[in-house]
């Protein structure tokens, strides 16, 4: 069998221990390469830039579970220290299903440990899990307080003093979704087309093409799509002088350039190789044709 | 170099080992991790079930005052799904089945006309306002014949001979472009998981970064 | 008879839940709210369904000692750690996920690796399938080829540093060329749920009743 | 503090529109400079006293104050509270809540309904009548289906069929249970076996009724096995794991890949790919249509599946939901297309000093943004 049989040949394996090598090596000395923000980061970002103390809430709602952290958790994390950063009052949602709010309580721990000077009630909210999905959605566009109750520790809701003014979706200025799964699609259909309040969408990269559609035709504010709508994000916040803590998203971007480049690579090579072992076959089914 | 010393993360990280076993290949370690998996996520599916519906939903509501006496009906409907274990009362099952399937179907159909076709439709409608610039007015062609030729490519009704044939030609050759699309993007979303793992073995176990 | 009651339940729950989208007065406009609510109940009890079939599966090989019945024996002993975890943790605190309880321990440090390594698992069969199954073999096939290596050369640092306008390139790919298409798959998709969905309740489609 | 009667702070309210009642909608119009809160309040008819009614957000102008009784009129006064001053906007005349009987802003939804749901069940009547008369194109995987099930038979191999995530009312686990009809009766008379992994209980006692008859019409009956169709987990990434536990060790020559699919897809085709079986998939989840395109042999497209599925089965309910959804695609292109003809038209009147084209474009737009609102 020729080079090129052989090469079409390669064991898996090989391939696996490339993607892996090309993937540690950056994480442990990284390059640092630059970020280039898109126009859907920065609707987002700039929508809630314009935000400030005094504007309405904004309410991030955790949607993933572990399988999606790496691309969204980074995400969540940025969101909310932009909040803090500005002042703008803002309700963690623990999220629609139950896996999720051990995401978010990560999530809110890690990044109000950077931010002492700011109050639990007045400065930032966290509200539990609750159980119906789309009636949970609905409801909140009827009341926030009775469709929670309490807050996930257990105070009650008209309680809490940032609350106060926050009857429903007319108070908040923003929801986002930062979700791993359809859940969007929910908050678009119950919470914007009824009540009209803006939507934000922070997803994995594989939800990104789908929601395209809808941000296009204005459903959707802004959108964050997978680790690089992260770091294009947290390159924001930097270049507006806001902290970032550690920049998960931006050094997992190194990783991501080599791994890009050598799966192009695999692709090249995977059909030069198929062309060239076709092309001879051809060539000497010719031969054998002639004879 | 600070190894981490918690044999939680130590547990993870000999777990997270023993999955990627499989890559070399299907091997002992990696049927162990996938039975201790499926063990393990069936069990926790359990306590959210009985965490999430039976508690908040069929005992609170009707055991505690203000007594909600209509969930009566879906819970007695919940129970006729028992009768499936039983080879004489499996047809019990077909009356919460019925229930589930009228409300799931009743709750997509508005819904879906309304965000999926309606919204849609009037967003590839072509305003004098998306003509502002050259590239602009080509962007919404290119747009507006996507779409045509898709919906063309779905067209079930007709022999694909000349025009017809040709449109469908143009439809495939958008719809692989956005299949390409697609695909690229979702190669970032695989890669950045790997890349979460990887910091995690690195970072908190092995403590190099 | 056994089959006309569901068709007529179907059908009265169906048309209840479409009128309540249309009529906001009293009957109908909270009705919606209340079938979500019933319709995960139910739900919550056709999860129950499907955990029995599968310890009965387990337990069929044990019993035979079909190869590799051991592993079945893990399988139980992982159900019952988080099962018992689970519900102790419930009687002790409110909500089994609060960071405190062991069950969200054992939820963090075991499920978690688990699952998300299985997710991650996706990155090595993505490149090998890049490799391997990824043939210009026709002409759509390239033209996928293509978008896709447009699409991930332009959406990392990399490309950015090989080319300023590949990221501006890649999202030229993403807005207009992907979007007519994703537009017109994504309007078909749901001209078929929409039929389906008719059919259920109308009962004229059957299937889930045999 | 001055009492300043803003001429230009002022108030309106009028009943929620659309909704179940026992909601009015107030709105305050150009609100001062350096405004900190606006203060509503609400004077019940009979009353004498203002009472607090919550705060107005000012980034919005406007909210519903949902605790209002129908019936009763209700007078509202909005307080504008600057740094040191403040300014009250009134309003004469009381307001009452009513519930509406109609959603008049999902109006075109209900036409689009009531067309696409007409269309399609007169379709359904006439293939009862003449299913022959009705045409549907012949799809190239129908043919790949007998290939592959041919070939896996020839090599001593069984068929597997992997029939998706989703439960029983999705419209792509519908349509792989027709498929898996066709594919179960090819194996019978093959006499072969179709190993069929299962992801949702009731999805599996239908499928083991599906393959009972379709081997039964074959003309084996008995060479069916019950444990064939089975339950593996209810996990996702369980599932794929176990699947591909059975791809190794049964080494199938043919698999079927027909449902709907989430992320796991790559893992299935990928190792399927690698036993070297010939892989025919289909699925209406769009984000995992790119993988199958990549990886398999044959891919039914979304749409295609339905359409196979009514191929196969020239069952009347799915011929006339295929060619509803094609007589509306026709519908929705033409008014598209109509759309940019006037549209342009429109954009060159105005251009030449004549608006009232636009006009009617810009109200024609309205209505269907209503349906999309």
């Amino acid at each position: 069998m020729g080079f090129w049989q052989r090469f079409l040949q390669l064991d898996r394996k090989w391939i696996f221990l490339g993607i892996a090598i090309v993937v540690i090596i950056p994480l442990i000395k990284p390059i640092g390469l630059p970020i280039k923000p898109t126009k859907p980061v920065i609707d987002l970002f700039t929508y809630i830039d314009t935000l400030g103390p005094e504007s309405g809430p904004v309410m991030v709602v955790t949607g993933f579970d572990p399988s999606t952290m790496p691309e969204l958790m980074p995400m969540e994390q940025a969101l909310l220290r932009h909040c803090l950063t500005k002042g703008i009052p803002v309700i963690s949602f623990g999220g629609l299903y139950p896996a999720y709010i051990g995401m978010a309580k990560m999530a809110i721990d890690e990044v109000s440990a950077d931010f002492p000077d700011k109050k639990y009630g007045e400065d930032y909210v966290f509200l539990g899990f609750i159980p119906g999905v789309s009636a949970v959605i609905l409801s909140i566009g009827i009341d926030i307080a009775t469709t929670f109750g309490n807050d996930y520790y257990g105070t009650p809701i008209d309680s809490l003093p940032m609350l106060r003014g926050v009857k429903n979706y007319s108070d908040i200025s923003l929801v986002v979704d930062v979700s791993g799964t359809s859940t969007p699609e929910y908050w678009l259909m119950y919470a914007q087309e009824r009540y009209g309040v803006n939507i934000g969408v922070a997803c994995t990269a594989v939800s990104a093409p789908a929601y395209y559609a809808f941000l296009q035709s204005g459903q959707f504010v802004g959108m964050m799509g997978g680790m690089k709508g992260a770091a294009e994000y947290e390159e924001l916040m930097a270049r507006k002088g806001y902290p970032t803590g550690r920049r998960n998203a931006t050094i997992g971007m190194d990783s991501q350039s080599l791994a890009h480049l050598l799966i192009i690579l695999l692709i090249i090579l995977g059909n030069a190789g198929y062309f060239i072992v076709r092309r001879g076959e051809r060539r000497r089914g010719i031969i054998r044709r002639k004879r | 170099m600070s190894i981490s010393t918690s044999i939680w993360v130590w547990m993870a990280a000999l777990l997270t080992l023993m999955v990627y076993s499989f890559l070399y290949k299907d091997n002992p370690f990696y049927r162990l991790a996938e039975h201790i998996f499926m063990g393990l996520s069936l069990g926790y599916t359990l306590t959210i079930l009985w965490y999430n519906y039976i508690i908040p939903r069929v005992y609170e509501p009707l055991f505690l005052p203000p007594h909600q006496w209509s969930l009566i009906f879906p819970i007695l409907l919940g129970i006729m799904t028992f009768g499936i274990f039983s080879k004489k009362y499996s047809w019990l099952i077909k009356y919460p089945l019925a229930f589930y399937v009228g409300g799931y179907a009743g709750l997509r159909i508005p819904l879906l006309l309304q965000s999926w076709i309606i919204r849609q439709v009037e967003a590839s409608f072509l305003t004098p306002d998306k003509f502002t610039s050259l590239m602009s007015s080509i962007n919404a062609i290119l747009i507006f014949a996507g779409l045509f030729a898709t919906l063309i490519y779905f067209y079930f009704s007709k022999k694909r001979e000349h025009g017809f044939g040709a449109a469908a030609q143009v439809g495939i050759v958008f719809i692989m472009v956005a299949f390409g699309a697609a695909f690229g993007y979702t190669v970032m979303a695989r890669i950045s998981l790997l890349i979460g793992r990887m910091q995690f073995l690195i970072h908190d176990w092995l403590g190099i970064m | 008879m056994k089959k006309r009651v569901p068709l007529v339940i179907t059908f009265v729950t169906g048309f209840i839940v479409i009128i309540s989208f249309f009529i906001p007065h009293r009957p109908f406009g909270p009705l919606e709210t209340d079938t979500l609510i019933w319709y995960s109940i139910i739900l919550g009890f056709t999860l129950l369904i499907g955990v029995d079939s599968l310890v009965r599966l387990h337990v069929r090989q044990m019993r035979r000692r079909k190869e590799g019945w051991w592993y079945s024996i893990v399988f139980f002993t992982g159900f019952f750690y988080c099962l018992v975890i689970g519900i102790i943790s419930i009687m002790r605190t409110p909500n089994p996920f609060q960071p405190g309880t062991i069950f969200f321990y054992g939820y963090k440090t075991i499920l978690i690796p688990l699952q998300s390594t299985m997710f991650a698992l996706l990155a090595f069969f993505v490149a090998s399938a890049s490799y391997r199954a990824f043939r210009a073999r026709t002409l759509e096939a390239t033209l996928l080829l293509i978008a896709a290596v447009i699409v991930m050369i332009g959406r990392v640092p990399a490309g950015y540093k090989l080319w300023t306008r590949l990221p501006g390139i890649a999202n030229w790919v993403f807005n207009v060329l992907q979007m007519g298409a994703m537009r017109g798959i994504m309007i078909g998709v749901a001209l078929g749920a929409v039929a389906m969905s008719l059919r259920l309740i109308l009962g004229i489609e059957r299937t889930y009743l045999s | 503090m001055i009492l300043l009667l803003a001429l230009a702070f002022s108030i309106s309210a009028k009943d929620t529109p659309d909704d179940g009642g026992g909601s009015i909608t107030v709105n305050v119009y150009n609100i001062p400079e350096g405004t900190a809160r606006i203060e509503l309040s609400r004077l019940e008819k009979g009353d004498m006293l203002y009472k607090e009614a919550g705060l107005i957000p000012i980034f919005k102008g406007e909210c519903d104050d949902a605790s209002v009784v129908d019936g009763i009129g209700y007078l509202y006064r909005g307080k504008a509270i600057a740094k040191d001053t403040f300014y009250i906007a009134e309003m004469e005349g009381f307001v009452t809540s009513s519930p509406q009987w109609f959603n008049k802003s999902r109006i075109t939804v209900l036409i689009f309904l009531i067309l696409f749901g007409s269309v399609v069940l007169t379709y359904i009547q006439l293939a009862k009548k003449n299913p022959e008369g009705l045409f549907i194109r012949k799809l190239p995987a129908l043919d790949a289906i007998d290939e592959a099930v041919g070939r896996s038979t020839e090599m001593g191999k069984p068929v597997l069929f992997v029939p998706g995530l989703e439960g029983i009312t999705d419209a792509g686990t519908l349509a792989s249970l027709t498929i898996l009809e066709m594919v179960g009766k090819k194996v019978a008379e093959y006499g072969s076996r179709v190993i069929h992994p299962n992801f949702d209980p009731i999805v599996m006692t239908t499928a083991q009724e599906t393959l009972k008859t379709a081997f039964a019409e074959a003309g084996r009956p008995d060479a069916f096995n019950k444990d064939d169709v089975f339950y593996l987990t209810y996990e996702q990434f369980g599932f794929a794991a176990g699947v591909d536990g059975i791809m190794l060790r049964e080494r199938p020559g043919a698999i079927f890949l027909q449902g709907y699919f989430y992320a796991e897809s790559l893992i299935l085709a990928e190792t399927g790919y690698s036993i070297g079986a010939i892989q025919i998939a289909g699925t209406n989840a769009t984000t995992q249509l790119p993988f199958f395109v990549a990886a398999c042999d044959y891919v039914l497209l979304g749409e295609e599946m339905f359409a196979a599925s009514a191929y196969i089965s020239r069952e009347p309910r799915l011929l006339g939901s295929i060619k509803g959804s094609d007589l509306a695609k026709v519908v929705l292109l033409f008014m598209i297309g109509a759309g940019v003809i006037f549209g342009t038209i429109a954009g060159i009147a105005k251009q030449g000093g004549n608006p009232t084209y636009m006009q009617i474009f810009n109200k024609m737009l309205e209505f269907l943004a209503k349906g999309a609102k």
